[in-house]
């Protein structure tokens, strides 16, 4: 289509009509994109020493009800951290793609706090796991038999999200971001029914969505384990009685390990040998079938769908032209630009695949391994990794200070 | 005294940090690849710098989804697609490009005999534009927003019959930025795309100057 | 026992969550979806292409980036203006001769002696076949449009898209007269162009036609002014013309008919001398969707020539009966 | 701090709140549904009973109570469209306030009524065994991942990365080296297609013993006594047969054969092997090839090319005057091939079952495709001179495999290719704009080309005696010389042709417009002979045969006349019905396809 200079008179008014202006309104100001960052970092400053110094369940409460109100209701969840990877993603694959410094922020923050801190960003300052926490009126006990299967998942999405962020398919964490529509009070259908869900299981599973799919709480998790400090159940000296020991909604309290593992060494020498051997064939099984699936992995992709739209037409001749089809031919755009654009990007599915395979793959081998380390540990301890930082262990220990600040206690 | 394991700690979260930091550093100050107009906000050394409509850069870089009225195919799917209801696409007129028709294309339906508001002669199906007589022979043609649902129906006949005056545009008061437009993720001819948040509309067929200046901020 | 029961129903919407997610993602083409507010144009745009009086039987490719203007001269050869250049063929479509020009020509018009008229925005311009400039006429003002010269052997007529009017002058550049300015006095209606088509031509006897494109009409002018007659009228239906402001370019043939050409419904037509609908020379179906400024011209053999700006041709249309004379 | 006390009355009055409103929310949620389930089931916006009544008013459009109800109607839907967001949104507004009194009821209540954590009993130290179960079960886990996603991968694994793989070999230029060294001997000496000087030791000289290198294709001698494809052997327009007949007329019969009708349009013409006539006939929906026998007409057998992988549901638009079946086939005496406007190739043997078919992509045509087939060796030749790509290939006859394919920078164009031996190679001669190109027909190696052809190029090329005539209407006649470095010999652009080929010898070129002026030019210099107007609007090509040019017109007038410097036209023969297509001659015999029939003319 031709839309050169469209220029012509202007209808002369003789009634002294005067043209309206095009008036459009103006996005969000700049402004408030830094001071997201700002209360950003305030929020998961005071998190921080409310978990770590004032030990406080009733404070991180709070914190996470202001930042419920301030990062969902009000800032109505968009950019939030979990999404910033596949920003970041994006980034790193496509040069022209412009990545905003806020949404930088929003990643790196984050992550920052929690190598210090532990995982004191799920506490107080997410908004989706301060939504989740408020509805855990029921949480059970999984058990760690189903809590390591479901574990597995945030692993698989956060690759299918890399790998579509990377390919420029779609950001799929955005897609199916099931609270952002309760943050706006609006969305589509699907979107609802889908926060109704997460909602209403997480009544019984305690933060469903932070355990079992968050691709950003894979992150979280693994950075956590080296945090510098982290929140501990007791100030003190454990007195191991116990009392902690079901506080957890999130199964994330280690119980002591004093016994010593019955089997006998040299079988689990040679256990974890084979195991360590098995992890690189793992690996590769892994990359493998993701190759293999590399071709329903890109029948997401906008383009390799056009692609297959155009070779292989529909067969009823009644039905109406799709409007991918009608767009296509409206842009004359020549077939052999789309089909090699098309299999360029199943080209990038097939490498995509046996990286992500082969990264499922690894981590299920790690995992398995991980499973045969001995953890020899007295006391009941926090899980750094699985840890949200919530405090409410903090609330059902006895001891409630150290004995050496004891003298400053004037209650 | 540091056991093996925290210094092992201290290790691996240096080294996370180091990562972190080289990651951010690089998307922070990496330069993008020249583009023939960019929006990559490296404005140095490029020949058309003087003659460049768009923003200069911009250190906090931020973006906003828009739609290109030029590769629209008026499908509807801004309609139908966004996650607000209504959509936060709507239609916009740009009145410095209209030929204040009596007969429009973007109002009536067509074949429509009596040149009227009848409610069976409009082509919206909310009926959210408004024709008011100016003088004879012309009419203005205002968009009612909030009954406009973005299907775009107007436009395709502006588009065809008329000068194009009428044009979809994200409009920003209610457009919530998602990280990842769903209209944009569903449209058809890649009409979307994130444009910088201080020049956020793209206008067609006429001299962009002129209605950025006329912008409310 | 209550608490497993919890437990398995949660697990069971987890399930159907994640369920959902890959069918979703992987079963799920959008393209599929139908527009439920679809305007379909293209219904009114059908027509039975067996049924023009007229069969394309050439095109004649332009290099031209834009090309806006389009005439015949002498021995039928074929001049084209747009942004910057100027074309000219033979009547066989070889090129003979490109020139560059500062500016943009919005329409061209050819004289007895061969000279180029080319409407520069405010201005005229004449040049020789050759390119080289003859005489450029002074602005007619600064909101002037120039969009259609017709030269005859004594007049020069210039229709005024901008200033919505007609010029009569001489050929070297006075201005006689202005046709068409809204004078309720003398019954002119005033012309209405809402976009930037605006044509006029000199009919085999002499007579004047302007379009009305804001009033669907071509206006015949006696050369002082007068408003003589008008036909055509506003409509889909194929003898009408349809959209916000058409026909946008016409042309006579040898008879006194007329050949339309419009814009939003694509096509071109001819009306008898009387301004009735006579016969399709070319359907929607013919163009590219969205094609404007089809600019018409026609030769001693009577062939049609439009200018296609989207497909940057000059198609040729020749009547079906006389194929031969091709 | 203090803790307040928990009375037991105010907790269970916020029990009592927190049931009621989970009793709301759930109503507001049910509501919400039928509410939101009503306006996607009736789409208010788009009520077909407005719409059939404003369809109605626009046949009756004085009806007032019509235009009332319409009216009533249309206001009544779009208040509903609107009343009913509203509702959701007042109800999700709801629903949010009553989630929202649960949630701090029962929060409350948990602050109120903390419950002493109750001391698990001390379990037997499982820790070991779970450990080693969690093992277990994260592996099964793994191991159900991959077979759930190689069942996916295996239901899903359709052939788009193969068809896209052909699809966008098919827009790039290179040839299939491994087939083509395979297949092809290095040596080129020509063997098919040529003029008559040379015919003699085209068939007697080397070329047989190269003949037993490749078995199973015709020999130039066989080729020549058949009409294999479009304007003969070669597809130069000459025909080295005798006793071809001159005089006949359709309406009384005189000379005709057999007249036999053709199920399906095309304008493709008839070729001919030995005593079977092939040609093909397509609408939108159905293509097919039929094959007649030459002593009868009866048709022997039909074969459909429909089922063919990659093939577009939708046949092309193409213009009425190309039709869907315009190239014409071509066979090497084994096999006959056979191309339609959709880009679907079929070959098949002489008793109609199907050898291999394929879709070469759907041409990007304006008008449609209309490109011959051409045959050389045991070899297919495609012109393919899409819009975007352009390519000539060759597939290999047996297999359809592509043997070379070579691309081509040049515009659509509907003219067929030729080949013609030149003195030490075979030339596959090919006109487009911009330019006419030679190429080796062994492994599509471009040799030369010239820059003189503009425009939409319809008519092929000719070639007699080393010089290659190429014309196209609005562009000229050009004569090239051909060698290392092709020479223009002269150019005209008096007379030019639209669809007609022209024909050469090597004296003499004809020439036929399509409005039907015959020229004949000097084929060395250029000068005019004679020009004949015969007055009708002429697509088929002329065809040479003994002597004489055969130009039959638009109304199956077949005009004869010498091939010679003064025009002599030798008879007139009318066919009695239309005809746009070249006609098949050999020995003894002319098949002509009229407009709805095939006819055999001789005696």
């Amino acid at each position: 289509m031709v839309f050169a200079v469209q220029r012509f008179p202007k209808p002369e008014f003789e009634t002294g009509y005067l043209q309206p202006g095009t008036l459009l309104p103006s996005p969000r100001a700049e402004i408030l994109a830094a001071m997201d960052v700002a209360i950003l970092v305030l929020a998961l400053s005071v998190i921080s020493w409310i978990v770590l110094k004032k030990r406080s369940r009733k404070g991180v409460f709070w914190m996470s009800l202001f930042s419920l109100i301030y990062f969902g209701f009000y800032r109505e969840g968009c950019v939030c951290s979990i999404g910033s990877i596949q920003n970041i993603t994006l980034a790193l694959f496509d040069h022209t793609f412009i990545l905003p410094l806020t949404v930088i922020a929003f990643f790196i923050i984050p992550l920052i706090f929690t190598l210090f801190f532990g995982r004191t960003f799920c506490a107080g300052v997410c908004p989706f796991g301060a939504l989740q926490d408020l509805v855990a009126f029921r949480p059970q006990k999984l058990g760690s038999r189903l809590n390591a299967v479901l574990g597995m998942v945030p692993y698989i999405y956060l690759g299918l999200a890399i790998l579509y962020a990377a390919t420029g398919t779609d950001f799929i964490i955005c897609r199916y971001d099931p609270f952002v529509g309760i943050f706006r009070f609006n969305a589509s259908f699907g979107m609802f029914v889908f926060a109704g869900i997460l909602l209403i299981s997480g009544i019984f599973i305690a933060r469903p969505y932070c355990r079992f799919l968050c691709p950003y709480g894979v992150l979280l998790n693994w950075v956590s384990r080296f945090s510098r400090r982290h929140i501990t159940i007791t100030p003190a000296e454990c007195i191991q009685c116990r009392l902690c020991e079901d506080s957890c909604p999130y199964d994330a309290i280690d119980i002591p390990v004093t016994t010593k593992d019955p089997e006998n060494r040299k079988i689990r020498v040679k256990k974890l040998i084979w195991i360590s051997l098995l992890i690189p064939f793992l690996t590769f099984a892994g990359g493998w079938t993701g190759s293999r699936l590399h071709i329903t992995l890109a029948g997401v992709n906008s383009k390799v769908r056009l692609a297959e739209e155009i070779l292989t037409p529909a067969a009823g001749q009644g039905q109406p032209e799709s409007l991918g089809l009608t767009a296509y031919k409206s842009s004359g755009k020549a077939a052999e630009e789309v089909y090699s654009e098309a299999s360029e990007i199943l080209d990038r599915f097939y490498n995509g695949g046996w990286i992500l395979g082969g990264f499922i793959g690894l981590v299920f081998g790690w995992v398995i391994a991980e499973r045969m380390l001995s953890k020899w540990h007295t006391d009941y301890i926090p899980n750094k990794g699985a840890c949200y930082s919530c405090a409410r262990c903090v609330d059902f220990c006895p001891v409630k200070t150290d004995l050496s600040e004891i003298k400053h206690e004037k209650t | 005294m540091p056991t093996r394991r925290e210094f092992l700690n201290t290790l691996v979260r240096g080294s996370i940090l180091a990562g972190l930091g080289l990651l951010s550093g690089a998307l922070i100050f990496r330069k993008g690849k020249e583009r023939e107009c960019g929006f990559d906000f490296n404005c140095k050394n490029c020949p058309r710098s003087n003659d460049c409509l768009l923003p200069r850069p911009l250190e906090s870089r931020q973006m906003v989804w828009q739609l290109d009225p030029s590769r629209c195919i008026q499908c509807g799917r801004c309609a139908t697609d966004c996650v607000l209801t209504p959509s936060a696409v709507k239609c916009v007129h740009v009145y410095a490009m209209c030929g204040y028709c009596d007969l429009c294309g973007g109002y009536f339906k067509p074949g429509t005999k009596v040149l009227d508001t009848a409610a069976e002669n409009q082509l919206c199906p909310t009926n959210a534009i408004k024709r008011k007589f100016v003088e004879d022979p012309f009419f203005e043609y205002t968009i009612d927003e909030p009954l406009c649902i973005g299907c775009g129906k107007c436009v395709k006949g502006c588009s065809a019959f008329g000068n194009g005056s009428l044009q979809l545009q994200v409009r920003h008061d209610r457009c919530v930025n998602c990280n990842q437009c769903s209209i944009a993720r569903n449209c058809p001819s890649g009409a979307f795309s994130r444009v910088p948040a201080s020049n956020p509309t793209l206008l067609r067929g006429f001299d962009q100057k002129q209605t950025t200046t006329n912008i409310k901020q | 026992m209550k608490q497993k029961a919890f437990i398995i129903l949660a697990l069971a919407l987890l399930l159907a969550l994640i369920l959902f997610m890959v069918k979703d993602l992987f079963y799920n083409s959008p393209e599929k979806k139908t527009n439920p507010y679809a305007y379909d144009l293209r219904t009114l745009k059908k027509g039975d292409t067996t049924q023009t009086a007229y069969i394309e039987t050439r095109q004649v490719h332009t290099r031209l980036p834009e090309i806006h203007g389009l005439a015949t001269g002498i021995n039928d050869w074929i001049y084209l203006a747009g942004d910057n250049g100027v074309e000219i063929y033979d009547q066989a479509g070889i090129l003979k001769n490109r020139f560059d020009i500062t500016g943009n020509a919005g329409c061209v018009a050819v004289d007895k002696h061969g000279n180029i008229w080319l409407g520069m925005e405010d201005h005229i311009e004449i040049r020789n076949a050759s390119g080289k400039q003859i005489k450029t006429w002074k602005s007619f003002g600064e909101e002037s449009f120039i969009s259609s010269i017709a030269v005859t052997d004594s007049f020069a007529f210039i229709a005024d898209a901008g200033r919505k009017v007609v010029y009569r002058c001489d050929l070297s550049g006075n201005m006689i007269n202005r046709i068409g300015e809204k004078d309720p006095v003398r019954k002119i209606p005033g012309f209405i162009i809402p976009s930037p088509y605006f044509d006029l031509a000199i009919a085999p006897d002499r007579s004047l036609w302007v379009v009305n494109p804001g009033r669907y009409e071509l206006e015949k002018y006696s050369y002082d002014g007068s408003f003589l007659t008008s036909w055509g009228e506003p409509g889909i239906g194929i003898g009408r013309f349809c959209g916000c402001c058409n026909p946008s370019h016409f042309t006579l043939l040898r008879d006194g008919s007329f050949i339309t050409s419009e814009k939003g419904i694509e096509r071109i037509k001819i009306y008898s001398a009387e301004g009735k609908f006579s016969a399709v020379v070319a359907f929607p179906s013919s163009f590219e969707e969205g094609t404007r400024g089809l600019d018409l011209a026609t030769d001693s053999r009577e062939r049609i020539l439009a200018l296609d700006p989207v497909k940057k041709q000059v198609r040729i249309f020749i009547r079906k009966k006389d194929q031969k004379s091709n | 701090m203090k803790k307040p006390d928990s009375p037991d009355p105010t907790i269970k009055l916020l029990r009592q709140i927190a049931f009621v409103s989970a009793l709301f929310a759930v109503v507001l949620c049910i509501l919400i549904l039928v509410n939101w389930l009503q306006l996607h089931r009736a789409d208010p916006l788009n009520s077909p009973a407005v719409k059939t009544m404003i369809d109605r008013l626009g046949s009756d459009p004085d009806n007032a109570q019509l235009r009332e109800q319409v009216r009533t109607l249309d206001l009544l839907s779009r208040k509903a469209y609107f009343t009913s967001q509203w509702q959701i949104r007042t109800g999700g507004y709801l629903l949010l306030i009553s989630v929202l009194i649960i949630a701090i009821c029962l929060k409350t209540i948990e602050y109120f009524h903390k419950k002493l954590p109750d001391l698990p009993e001390i379990k037997n130290n499982t820790y070991w065994i779970d450990r080693k179960i969690n093992r277990r079960w994260v592996g099964y886990t793994g191991g159900a991942v991959v077979l759930v996603t190689l069942v996916f991968a295996f239901l899903s694994h359709n052939e788009l990365e193969n068809m896209l793989g052909n699809a966008v070999s098919r827009g790039t230029d290179t040839i299939s080296g491994k087939n083509a060294s395979k297949n092809i001997p290095l040596s080129t000496s020509g063997k098919a297609g040529s003029v008559p000087d040379s015919l003699l030791t085209l068939a007697t000289g080397d070329s047989i013993s190269s003949d037993t290198l490749l078995d199973g294709y015709p020999t130039w001698t066989e080729i020549i006594r058949n009409f294999p494809s479009f304007r003969g052997p070669g597809g130069n327009g000459i025909v080295y047969q005798k006793n071809i007949p001159v005089s006949w007329n359709g309406k009384s019969g005189k000379n005709v054969i057999w007249k036999s009708g053709i199920p399906l349009p095309g304008y493709n013409s008839p070729v001919v092997w030995n005593n079977r006539v092939f040609l093909s006939g397509a609408n939108e929906t159905r293509r097919e090839v039929y094959c007649f026998d030459a002593k009868t007409g009866k048709i022997l057998w039909t074969a459909r090319a429909d089922k063919i992988t990659g093939s577009p549901a939708k046949a092309p638009t193409v213009n009425k005057e190309t039709g869907q079946a315009a190239p014409t086939m071509t066979t090497d005496g084994r096999r006959v091939y056979a191309i339609f406007a959709n880009g679907d190739l079929i070959a098949l043997d002489f008793h109609g079952n199907r050898i291999w078919a394929k879709n070469l992509g759907s041409p990007a045509n304006h008008y449609g495709h209309s490109s011959s087939l051409m045959m050389f060796r045991d070899m297919l030749i495609v012109q393919y001179d899409q819009r975007g790509s352009a390519n000539v290939m060759a597939l290999a006859g047996k297999t359809g495999d592509v043997v070379w394919k070579t691309a081509r920078n040049v515009k659509v164009s509907w003219s067929s290719p030729v080949v013609a031996f030149t003195g030490k190679k075979t030339e596959l001669l090919l006109a487009a704009e911009p330019y006419v190109a030679s190429y080796n027909a062994g492994n599509g190696k471009e040799l030369w080309k010239m820059d003189c052809i503009s425009g939409e190029v319809g008519p092929s090329v000719a070639y007699a005696d080393g010089v290659v005539f190429s014309v196209n209407d609005y562009s000229k006649l050009a004569a090239i010389q051909i060698g290392e470095t092709p020479k223009l010999l002269w150019e005209n652009s008096e007379y030019l042709s639209d669809v007609p080929s022209p024909v050469a010898s090597g004296k003499y070129l004809f020439l036929v417009t399509s409005y039907g002026t015959a020229v004949c030019y000097d084929a060395k210099t250029g000068e005019k002979y004679w020009e004949h107007e015969f007055d009708n609007t002429t697509y088929a090509s002329p065809i040479m045969a003994e002597g004489k040019v055969y130009i039959m017109d638009k109304t199956g007038t077949m005009h004869i006349v010498k091939a010679d410097r003064t025009f002599s036209l030798v008879v007139e023969s009318p066919l009695g019905e239309g005809s746009v297509c070249t006609p098949a001659m050999v020995d003894g015999r002319i098949y002509i396809r009229g407009d709805k029939n095939l006819y055999c003319i001789g005696k």
